[in-house]
């Protein structure tokens, strides 16, 4: 598609929104919003796996955008942990409208990332990964030795679900009844689109192409005048914002948080979405989570080999597909967000063949 | 008092070894193997079955376990990760394989071991008093094998050829190159070397604490503890890692409620990469 | 083709198909009786989901081979569904609405942690079904509530039972607590203290806690031995830990009472901790040798079949299914569709426990603790190991 | 009147010391070149000015302000930005891109701005591709803008190393052995290419092997040898300097 736009384009363009884009998109939401709903609107379990699915992507979103700075993330798990306990303690005890929550629960995460991003953001590769592992670890215990403010080890039960939004009187989103998972589906699905474009409008906007050019040298970035660590602690704060809300959501669909709700494990899948859909592609955690979430419940009839198959699946995907599922849709040699190298040969200022040095 | 000395000696043993493994194959392929675990797993696995089961001599199912695990490091390091290092765009992939393959052992050694909790019987017996502490046989032996193999794994990379070309490739893999070794076989004998450290202390630990197929994931974060503590990819810092490490719980699970000390140990680890984000030896950004 | 339009076509794709293959087998015909197990079959604590899969299967298969069970007079074949849900709640979640929507499932046993029981409670009051949680949060139980059934003794059932008895015949005065650092453990730990109080035992320590994959049980060991309390409670203790603890303090040179309120397994407290188990007490189920009914040998051979190998958790979760169709049987076939019809059957229902050799009664209970008969009455066989091998102290039972 | 000052300046690592209480002033408008054999701690001072390292002692001042202690973003905001040796540029984007994000000193708009779209971030946009372009053009490498960096031939990923710190708006430009591996065309092209940066009124200080370009374009001349200033004056001054002559006979590779 590059060579349809100037020569000047600067190719941000590439998921900025054109017609054509436009339209694919559209069709994609409805399938989303209006088909799948329709199709299954008898099927509370089918609903159930897509609600996860699009939070899980939801969640995973953030940490697609600390890779995009170049760090790998294993810290979202902790947040998610947080943005449900606030939630929980804010709708149980100070009767808090689950709306407000939703918000304030990414809000706090934010908070709380951002005061511990200035301190950890200076690691780089392993350790980074290494000691956000150990910050999901440290949270889940700080929350199992909360005593009577995160309630220990009993956790938090009983958590209203979502209430009516009403704006001077006149009511918004009735409240959600029962175990009908119709809203709570919609209302991730709006979640993740929302996500889905902030994420994107982030990474498109010329902020993500100061994110990218951290990610591929720092020094350099730095030394052109960018505030690394500014907008490390950003990128961070934005990916524990999802990890927040994304837990308010959880803590009110399941009605309740325990500190084992979210554990390295989870932290750990965040970021395993993110890899199989592809870290170069702001689709790639929502590919990643829709698959392994829906392959997981497909492989249900294998019984006691589903673990097995599943994990086989996982390493074939990975040993075929290492830069993610989405990069199939790519031609190789490609770079990031599938800008084409220039299709004219490049002339030799030397005469001389490429990087001789003399 | 001396009880806590004795299991803060006991402990480092055990977690050095535990650790040894991991950062060896970080040295060499700055590689963090989440696999670790599930690698000690297996090891305790081997020997449950050839010395428990199967009734031979405990160190003959000692060195099973290490060649097993030796004959997986290196398939692991030549079938899966060459190739994917080679077709990624983005290093951080590895990272992807290396969870990946955690899960696949974890599924595959559930579905062949089951999910019972195994031990085995002991190998010696009696318990040892030390200045009034307790000290079984049983651990003794642990501790005195881990000690082996530890100064055995120092002297293998200080004094060999092999050893010696292991650290050169850690330090700086262009120039080992222009020096003429074969880094692939390096990688491959070091990857192999690593997996077998983590069989042998699953299969040492078996003796003393037992292993179930699911128990990899908690060993592998003790041993990322361990090694960003000394220093990811340096010998000693692991064998350092593992003595902090193991005094500090021993210290800890005697003076503080249990459930704060390991709250206590990580927040002060994250407190101490924030200081010095290279461990006590390491070198900075592995 | 433009690269996006791909992308976008290419997850579009993937999400329709993924979700239509979701769709899944109808749901029951007739005569086919589905049964839903759903816990946690895979990591740490796979033994918990899977000891209740085999169970039900093993019953399953016995009941089949004569024809099915018989309920109003029609025989249904019995068919097990089982979904590991990895103790993670949102797993637990779409694994019961898959039970109870895709199978069209009204009876489920399982799952194992409060975490993953408290998170299906809505999905199983919204779809109609019953379940039979292994978690001992009394919410689960108590009105509003009233869809699930506990499925064993808990923890705060057993614990002043056993106490008591310790006290009265072994001279037990103090007592020391040690728990896993997880949600269930801590809270068990907590109900017994509080048992321990009520009765007047002199609680020596009760903060003592060891993190999950724990290696070395000596320095946690160390401190609470160093008290040398009469009684050592390890509280909700897994079977794969409780042999390291006890081998432990005996290597540590404790010579009191260790107890649990779970249920243990024989061969692996053998395995691991050797002669140190003797004298351990815990918590089993119809599974001693010198109790268990002749129909209960048999579940225990068609157990081996199925699993491979006898695990004594299985001793107190034969009762699941058993308790289901034999409650059925009663309630008649209207229940299979309709739990009320189920829920009404409970309060008079009684058979003669089909595991115990003795003439026992098979009841529902909990009135005391839950206000409302929501437990499996099953016997609380309190062991003590001897020479290798589970040795009943005594029966005792809960209102 | 001097642009930037280097005062007193001193560097130890552990043991050894790399640059020794090393004093120099740079007037503006001039180039004036930093040499010496390797190891004379050439790089070491380099790093010092932008503040990519700290001094142990000693300080660097720039339009009467001390730079030494700030953070390498904040030195560059002030107009001190340097190039890389060899070749460091955004490897994933094309030229053209590397060169609009190089302008992120330029940005009025905020970072909600950014994402929002508003007004003046599209007015900065439009305006970075302009000028980017226009730089591009300038040095050359106006047919290449759509093309890959990491695809780059050598030559031009050394001016599109200059390129971006040119985007930067540098009152003082530090460019780090500009002429390194380059042949005679090359180094031809790249010389005049930093005279025509200098005429555009920046002032270049540079750090460099190559003796014959240097003393080509240099006006002032700034000699290290073990971390210490042996000399300082015109190319024609330190061709005659014994103290030079006898450093760099002393060490292999250049000869006069």
């Amino acid at each position: 598609m590059r060579q349809t736009m100037p020569a000047s384009d600067l190719g941000w363009g590439q998921l900025g929104l054109t017609a054509a884009r436009l339209a694919g998109l559209a069709l994609l939401a409805l399938v989303y919003l209006v088909a799948l709903p329709v199709w299954f609107a008898g099927s509370n379990y089918i609903l159930g796996v897509l609600t996860n699915a699009s939070i899980l992507s939801f969640i995973s979103l953030g940490v697609w955008v600390t890779f995009a700075i170049g760090r790998i993330n294993i810290s979202q798990g902790a947040f998610a942990l947080i943005g449900g306990y606030t939630a929980a303690i804010l709708s149980t005890r100070h009767g808090v409208s689950f709306w407000l929550c939703l918000p304030l629960a990414g809000l706090v995460a934010a908070a709380v990332g951002t005061i511990i991003g200035i301190a950890i953001l200076r690691l780089r590769g392993v350790y980074f990964a290494m000691i956000t592992l150990s910050l999901t670890e440290a949270v889940r215990l700080a929350f199992l030795n909360g005593g009577a403010f995160t309630q220990g080890a009993s956790g938090i039960v009983n958590i209203p679900r979502p209430d009516a939004l009403e704006i001077f009187g006149l009511t918004i989103i009735p409240a959600f009844r029962g175990a009908d998972p119709l809203p709570y589906y919609f209302l991730a699905a709006t979640l993740l689109i929302l996500g889905l474009l902030a994420v994107w409008r982030l990474t498109t906007s010329r902020l993500g192409w100061v994110f990218r050019s951290m990610r591929q040298n720092e020094e350099l970035a730095a030394s052109i005048g960018i505030n690394v660590a500014k907008y490390r602690v950003i990128a961070y704060g934005f990916s524990c914002f999802l990890g927040g809300v994304g837990g308010a959501f959880f803590a009110a669909f399941h009605q309740n948080i325990y500190p084992a709700t979210y554990s390295v494990t989870d932290s750990v899948n965040f970021m395993l979405y993110c890899f199989l859909g592809g870290l170069d592609f702001v689709f790639g955690p929502v590919v990643g989570a829709f698959l392994l979430v829906i392959s997981f419940e497909l492989l249900h009839d294998l019984q006691q080999y589903q673990a097995l198959i599943y994990g086989i699946l996982m390493i074939s995907c990975i040993l075929w597909l290492p830069n993610g599922i989405l990069s199939l849709t790519f031609r190789r040699g490609q770079a990031p967000e599938g800008e084409e190298e220039a299709a004219a040969p490049v002339p030799d200022p030397s005469g001389k063949p490429r990087g001789s040095p003399t | 008092m001396e009880q806590i000395i004795v299991n803060g000696v006991v402990l480092a043993a055990n977690y050095a070894l535990i650790a040894l493994g991991l950062t060896l194959i970080f040295g060499i392929l700055s590689f963090l193997n989440f696999a670790h675990g599930q690698m000690y797993m297996l090891g305790g696995f081997v020997v449950y079955y050839v010395y428990a089961i199967f009734g031979m001599n405990y160190f003959v199912a000692l060195l099973a376990c290490a060649l097993t695990l030796f004959v997986i490091g290196v398939a692991f390091e030549t079938l899966f990760f060459r190739r994917v290092l080679r077709i990624t765009t983005r290093e951080e992939n590895s990272m992807l394989l290396a969870v990946g393959t955690a899960l696949l052992l974890e599924n595959l050694a559930l579905t062949l071991f089951g999910e019972k909790q195994r031990g085995v019987p002991p190998v010696v017996t009696g318990v040892y008093q030390i200045f009034g502490a307790y000290l079984p046989a049983s651990r003794l032996l642990v501790l005195v094998l881990s000690a082996l193999l530890v100064i055995g794994l120092l002297l293998f990379v200080q004094y060999t050829k092999p050893g010696r070309a292991m650290r050169a490739v850690a330090q700086d893999k262009e120039v080992t190159l222009l020096m003429g070794v074969n880094v692939g076989r390096i990688s491959a004998l070091g990857f192999g070397i690593g997996a077998a450290l983590a069989g042998l202390a699953g299969g040492l630990l078996v003796t003393t604490s037992a292993i179930n197929s699911g128990i990899g994931t908690a060993i592998s974060i003790k041993a990322f503890i361990m090694i960003m503590i000394g220093g990811a990819g340096v010998v000693a810092g692991a064998i350092l890692g593992g003595i902090v490490l193991g005094f500090t719980e021993a210290i800890g699970y005697a003076l503080i409620p249990g459930s704060v000390t390991y709250l206590l140990i990580f927040v002060g680890l994250i407190i101490f990469l924030i200081i010095r984000p290279q461990g006590i030896m390491g070198k900075p950004w592995g | 083709m433009s690269a996006t339009s791909r992308l976008i076509t290419t997850v579009a794709l993937a999400v329709g198909a993924a979700a239509i293959g979701l769709a899944g087998p109808a749901t029951a015909q007739d005569n086919v009786l589905k049964v839903g197990v759903l816990g946690v079959m895979s990591g740490p604590a796979a033994s918990w989901g899977l000891v209740n899969r085999y169970s039900a299967e093993a019953t399953a298969q016995m009941y089949n081979e004569q024809g099915g069970v018989e309920i109003d007079g029609e025989k249904y074949q019995i068919e097990i569904v089982s979904i590991d849900d990895k103790n993670d709640p949102k797993l637990a979640v779409s694994g019961a609405e898959r039970l109870i929507h895709q199978e069209g499932i009204n009876y489920i046993i399982g799952p194992n942690v409060d975490t993953t029981a408290a998170s299906i409670v809505p999905v199983v009051e919204a779809g109609g079904a019953i379940n039979i949680p292994y978690a001992f949060s009394k919410q689960l139980y108590t009105p509003p509530r009233s869809n699930s059934v506990l499925g064993m003794i808990a923890s705060y059932q057993a614990a002043p039972i056993i106490y008591e008895y310790l006290q009265e015949e072994r001279g037990a005065a103090t007592v020391s607590f040690i728990a896993r650092n997880e949600s269930d453990p801590l809270n068990q730990r907590d109900e017994g203290v509080a048992a321990a109080q009520e009765l007047g035992l002199e609680v020596v320590s009760s903060e003592d806690t060891y993190e999950p994959g724990t290696t070395d049980f000596f320095p946690v060991m160390s401190k609470v031995v160093s008290a040398n309390p009469d009684l050592i409670v390890l509280s909700g203790v897994a079977p794969a830990d409780a042999p390291l603890l006890i081998r432990t303090a005996r290597e540590l040179g404790y010579q009191g009472i260790l107890s649990t309120e779970t249920a243990q397994d024989i061969g692996i407290l053998n395995e691991v901790a050797g002669e140190f188990a003797d004298g351990f007490i815990s918590v089993g189920g119809a599974s001693t040798p010198e109790i268990r009914s002749d129909y209960m040998e048999e579940f225990i051979e068609r157990y081996n079949e199925v699993a491979g190998e006898w695990n004594d958790e299985a001793g107190t979760k034969v009762y699941a299914l058993e308790m289901i169709l034999m409650t059925l049987q009663q309630a008649g076939n209207d229940a299979l569709e309709n739990i009320e019809a189920y829920k009404a059957a409970m309060d008079g229902f009684s058979v003669k426990n089909p595991f115990l050799e003795e003439d026992q009664q098979l009841t529902y209970v909990g009135t005391n603790y839950f206000d409302q008969k929501r437990q499996i009455g099953v016997p609380m066989v309190v062991n003590e190991v001897q020479g290798g091998e589970f040795k009943t102290l005594f029966v005792g039972s809960v209102e | 009147m001097s642009l930037l000052e280097v005062q007193q300046l001193t560097r130890r690592f552990g043991g050894l010391v790399a640059v020794n209480g090393v004093d120099f002033a740079v007037n503006e408008g001039e180039i004036l070149a930093v040499i010496g054999p390797n190891g004379a701690g050439k790089s070491t001072l380099f790093k010092l000015i932008t503040a990519f390292l700290r001094p142990s002692s000693g300080r660097v001042v720039f339009q009467g302000e001390v730079i030494s202690a700030l953070k390498p973003h904040v030195v560059a905001r002030k107009g001190v930005v340097r190039t890389f040796q060899e070749t460091t540029i955004f490897r994933e984007m094309t030229a053209l891109q590397n060169v609009v994000v190089a302008h992120h000193l330029r940005t009025r708009a905020s970072s909600l701005g950014i994402f929002f779209n508003f007004p003046t971030a599209r007015a900065d946009e439009a305006g970075f591709r302009e000028s980017a372009a226009e730089i591009l053009d300038y040095l050359g490498l106006g047919a290449v803008k759509d093309a890959q960096a990491r695809g780059l031939p050598h030559g031009y990923l050394r001016a599109l190393g200059i390129a971006l710190a040119m985007a930067a708006e540098p009152k003082v430009l530090l460019l780090d052995e500009p002429f390194s591996g380059m042949n005679p065309e090359e180094t031809d092209r790249a010389v005049r290419m930093v005279q025509g940066i200098r005429d555009r009124g920046v002032t270049v200080l540079l750090v460099e092997h190559d003796m014959s370009a240097v003393m080509r374009i240099s006006d002032r001349i700034v000699v290290l040898n073990f971390g210490t200033k042996i000399a300082e004056g015109t190319p024609a001054q330190i061709r005659q300097n014994d103290a030079v002559i006898e450093a760099y006979l002393g060490s292999e590779d250049e000869a006069l």
